[in-house]
């Protein structure tokens, strides 16, 4: 991972745009939110426009004709613009909204893989998806009778590519991959994933849930066929999420949820679908939301993505490095000069749900659990781990609060 | 601000009254029907080519929608005989709203263009450049 | 319908709760919002919410153990006792939050009918369903071989009960039709259509999007199996709807869209559902929706449901009988005092759209089109229809210039 | 507000460092097992009843998790012996919570009424009122 030469970014003035990291917790311990491959917070500039559209121009989209529905219309559809700008995609029509990263995973899992899979298929995920994917596929395959197929992860926490290619074979017919794992920080070689797809007519869906948010993407570089992330993990709002498709692979695909907006003709015997992206849209649809994902995206992009990206490689390293001195701490995933912004662990004798409620005395809030990656979980052979993840208005000085605020919880448990 | 009302002018409304070229061409060399969902509008235009395959001789329409769309088809069938193929696809939204001579408000822009898209479309369809089976303008723009 | 005695609503008031009625549009016209079965306004109670939890307390729920998450999870989950309170349902295990009322019947359509129907079985349909059931149900029945029956409309705009008694037979597995047509206005004798559907071992879901709105709802009562509802046309965010279904049904059902939270515990080799409602609800949920949809349900209930009801069928009887009074217009639907709060009408010689853009120059809002209704359109044999719906916020004056603003068009088009 | 640290009293503790009746039993009466899908923890209840079918005589656990959950069980496991199912069957959250004699916060509830609802599920089981294969907490509240 390069580290590219990044002005430093002024953390202080962007605190200001996160009313709510000026909380307190607790008995007044001030909040150290460390839980941002969860949800991330939200600028009030995104804020606003939830209250500027309910006092606005609230309206249906598409079919009105009276001025407030034509400016809602606009600005959604223009929304999908600037999310395809965002990410590198083509145009609008390859953008469809949904409510998050699961939805999308599972549409296409309808919409294509209930159609498209039979006997003889594989698809192939890896072994640290999340329930999202992981649960999705396998249900899908087991209805089809398509077998899945789990490229290993090996002991730092890299795929091992090798055993992708063997997998990857003729009989693939959908590769399954997150992009950056939201446990062990692992960033996955898209590009090639997608080249040993293509090169055996397999098509590849990339989970970028916890890429988008943090680091440059560009679906048309990566040449994935689907792409899919949340917006309440990048600035944006709770209630939305994206599907990118390639247009020719989303105009041959079957429409997923049926209704409103995505026919074109409805008569008593048979329906036609509508364009692209609506074909994919049914129903009204997430109008607030999808204009406050677009300004989530304006938001990202004046901060700059290579510097969030920067930043949080700083941060991600300090943490590795400062939890990595304690001989009563194990540290699961890639190196700390090569993952995204995830720190996830465990500190010996003392179980992860304990950990996370002593902390959260001291106003750490960090995530214990499974991270919905129980199958990994199973694999690293831990029932739970503890996660600290980061965002561009993280500062050292939150990273010093939770290494310290470790103390208090061996002082218990010790 | 552009108002609705100043689409209906005496022009567009004579034309939504009085369609010209309404009808059906016996001799088509083309035929074909699009839809705009946003309305309900659908026009189906008959094109008839010279002896070149290139010229348009003459064309036909029928149609049921607004004012707007109706009054678009009517002044089309006009402009388009003496056009060639190549000409017909190069035409724009701008032409269009030029050839109706009224602002069009936005959410009406649909309408307006739907009948340079069908004929647009099956100019297409028959140089072999495309494959619908009904123009629509939801993919406009 | 029972003119139920009630004071009557101090709109005057109501209406400072809504800041988007008080604008203008185009050339300063006051905007006359009448395309209420569309989307309704959001009040500031509403509106307030977002600010609320995203300054607040936003954060991801169910599985987090830090002080944000435990607010978030428990505002969210309150939500669902909240609305399961406002149906009249049993508690939250009954209550499913999804993006909209078409997301809902999808879900059902999915999760039962894909799994359930077959060869030889029949979905009851009325000729008046909205697209999102009409076509959904068109789909999955033809992907599973089921038949799909009409229930006639009569020459009223009522269902035919003679006819309803003979589709719904043996055969009939689902009946799934509407409470309150979204253009005649008529409302369906919900409870006579359960009945039948039970006698006959057929489940029964109920589309309330424009009923739970507009008057009071009791599930219970209605003994239906499904209902199903959307936020933005009852005061609340675009994005959420409800499904409501019975606790034995929704337990013995499939899941539909597979992820995190809908899960118990996932392995390698098979997976186990979570309880209810969360097995249906998959992925991040829409948190600050669902909250915002709880506020909405305590707006409404603030105003008064038996109220609201009350005014709306003043203010539809009103604009009944002035528009009546025209020759040139034809009214869509039961008579003036026995509908739900929508009036659709053609004015002879002018295209629905016209009409709206005319209308729209003197701030009136009303909607043209089909109204996603594109069979009955078919069967009235029109291609389109403008409809007026009003919500408890608008005034007998609103009415007055809708009528007289149809004059406009006249000098036009006369 | 209560503090998440409050909840680890020296009882908690020493509970969790030496849980009581942690093992199996050969002549268990019936066993049953839970899991508490927001934070995994696994418990295995085994019961052995008298001869009146009814009291419980000896019971022992094996199980993975927090703290809470974990010397929750153990704590309830030195109560049962001598209650009868039916008493087992009466046992609410607060009696929990009582016998933890902790303050639980919201979000670790579940972890604190896991054994309980294992054992109950368990003699539902037994006494042919319920079918589950394993109990969660989920369902709890
Ligand atoms: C009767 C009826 N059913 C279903 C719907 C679909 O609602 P939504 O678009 O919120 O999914 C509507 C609204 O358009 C409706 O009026
Ligand atoms: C890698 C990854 N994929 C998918 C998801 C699911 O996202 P959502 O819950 O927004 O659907 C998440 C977030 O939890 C994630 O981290």
């Amino acid at each position: 991972m390069e580290a590219t030469e990044q002005e430093p970014l002024d953390v202080e003035s962007i605190r200001a745009d996160f009313p709510i990291l000026d909380r307190e917790v607790g008995d007044g311990a001030p909040l150290v939110y460390l839980d941002n491959a969860a949800t991330t917070q939200t600028p009030e500039q995104v804020i606003d426009v939830f209250s500027e559209y309910y006092r606005g121009y609230n309206a249906n989209v598409h079919r009105g004709i009276h001025q407030l529905s034509q400016e809602a219309s606009i600005a959604y559809e223009e929304a999908h613009d600037r999310l395809a700008e965002f990410i590198g995609a083509d145009g609008r029509e390859e953008v469809v909204f949904t409510k998050n990263t699961t939805e999308s995973i599972n549409l296409v899992a309808y919409a294509w893989g209930l159609n498209e899979l039979g006997e003889g298929d594989a698809v192939v995920l890896s072994e640290m998806e999340h329930h999202s994917s992981f649960v999705t596929w396998q249900q899908i395959a087991e209805r089809t009778g398509a077998e899945v197929r789990y490229i290993r992860v090996d002991d730092d926490g890299y795929l091992d590519m090798d055993h992708a290619a063997e997998l990857i074979d003729e009989d693939a017919a959908m590769v399954s991959v997150v992009h950056a794992s939201n446990v062990l920080g692992t960033v996955t070689p898209m590009r090639e994933l997608a080249d040993l797809a293509h090169d055996n007519d397999a098509l590849i869906l990339g989970d970028g849930a916890q890429s988008v948010p943090n680091r440059p993407v560009d679906v048309t570089d990566l040449d994935v066929d689907f792409y899919v992330f949340s917006g309440h993990k990048m600035a944006g709002p709770t209630g939305i999420g994206c599907l990118y498709g390639k247009q020719e692979v989303l105009e041959d695909m079957e429409p997923f949820l049926y209704g409103g907006d995505m026919i074109r003709r409805v008569t008593f015997e048979e329906t036609t679908w509508n364009d692209l992206p609506w074909k994919y849209e049914a129903g009204t649809p997430l109008i607030a939301q999808g204009i406050g994902l677009a300004a989530a995206a304006d938001y990202l992009d004046d901060v700059g993505m290579d510097a969030i990206q920067a930043h949080e490689e700083r941060l991600t390293e300090y943490a590795y490095e400062r939890l990595d001195e304690f001989d009563d701490v194990e540290i699961y995933g890639p190196p700390a000069d090569d993952r995204g912004a995830v720190v996830a662990f465990n500190v010996d004798g003392i179980h992860a749900h304990d950990l996370a409620s002593i902390l959260n005395d001291h106003g750490v809030a960090i995530r214990a659990g499974d991270h919905c990656t129980q199958p990994l979980h199973q694999k690293l052979d831990i029932a739970a781990s503890v996660r600290a993840s980061f965002y561009f208005y993280n500062t050292m000085a939150e990273v010093d609060a939770l290494v310290d605020s470790l103390d208090a919880a061996r002082d218990i448990f010790g | 601000m552009s108002m609705g009302s100043d689409m209906y002018r005496q022009q567009i409304l004579d034309h939504y009254r009085n369609p010209r070229n309404n009808g059906e061409l016996g001799d088509a060399t083309f035929s074909h029907e699009g839809y705009n969902p946003s309305c309900g509008d659908e026009l189906e235009f008959d094109v008839k080519l010279e002896g070149d395959g290139e010229t348009i001789e003459r064309v036909a329409f029928r149609g049921d929608g607004c004012a707007i769309s109706q009054a678009s088809a009517s002044m089309l069938s006009q402009k388009l005989p003496g056009m060639t193929l190549a000409e017909v696809k190069e035409l724009d939204r701008d032409d269009v709203l030029d050839m109706l001579g009224v602002e069009v408000t936005p959410m009406r822009i649909k309408c307006a263009v739907l009948s340079e898209k069908v004929v647009q479309d099956g100019a297409k369809i028959y140089e072999g450049e495309a494959d619908v089976d009904q123009t629509s303008t939801e993919d406009d723009d």
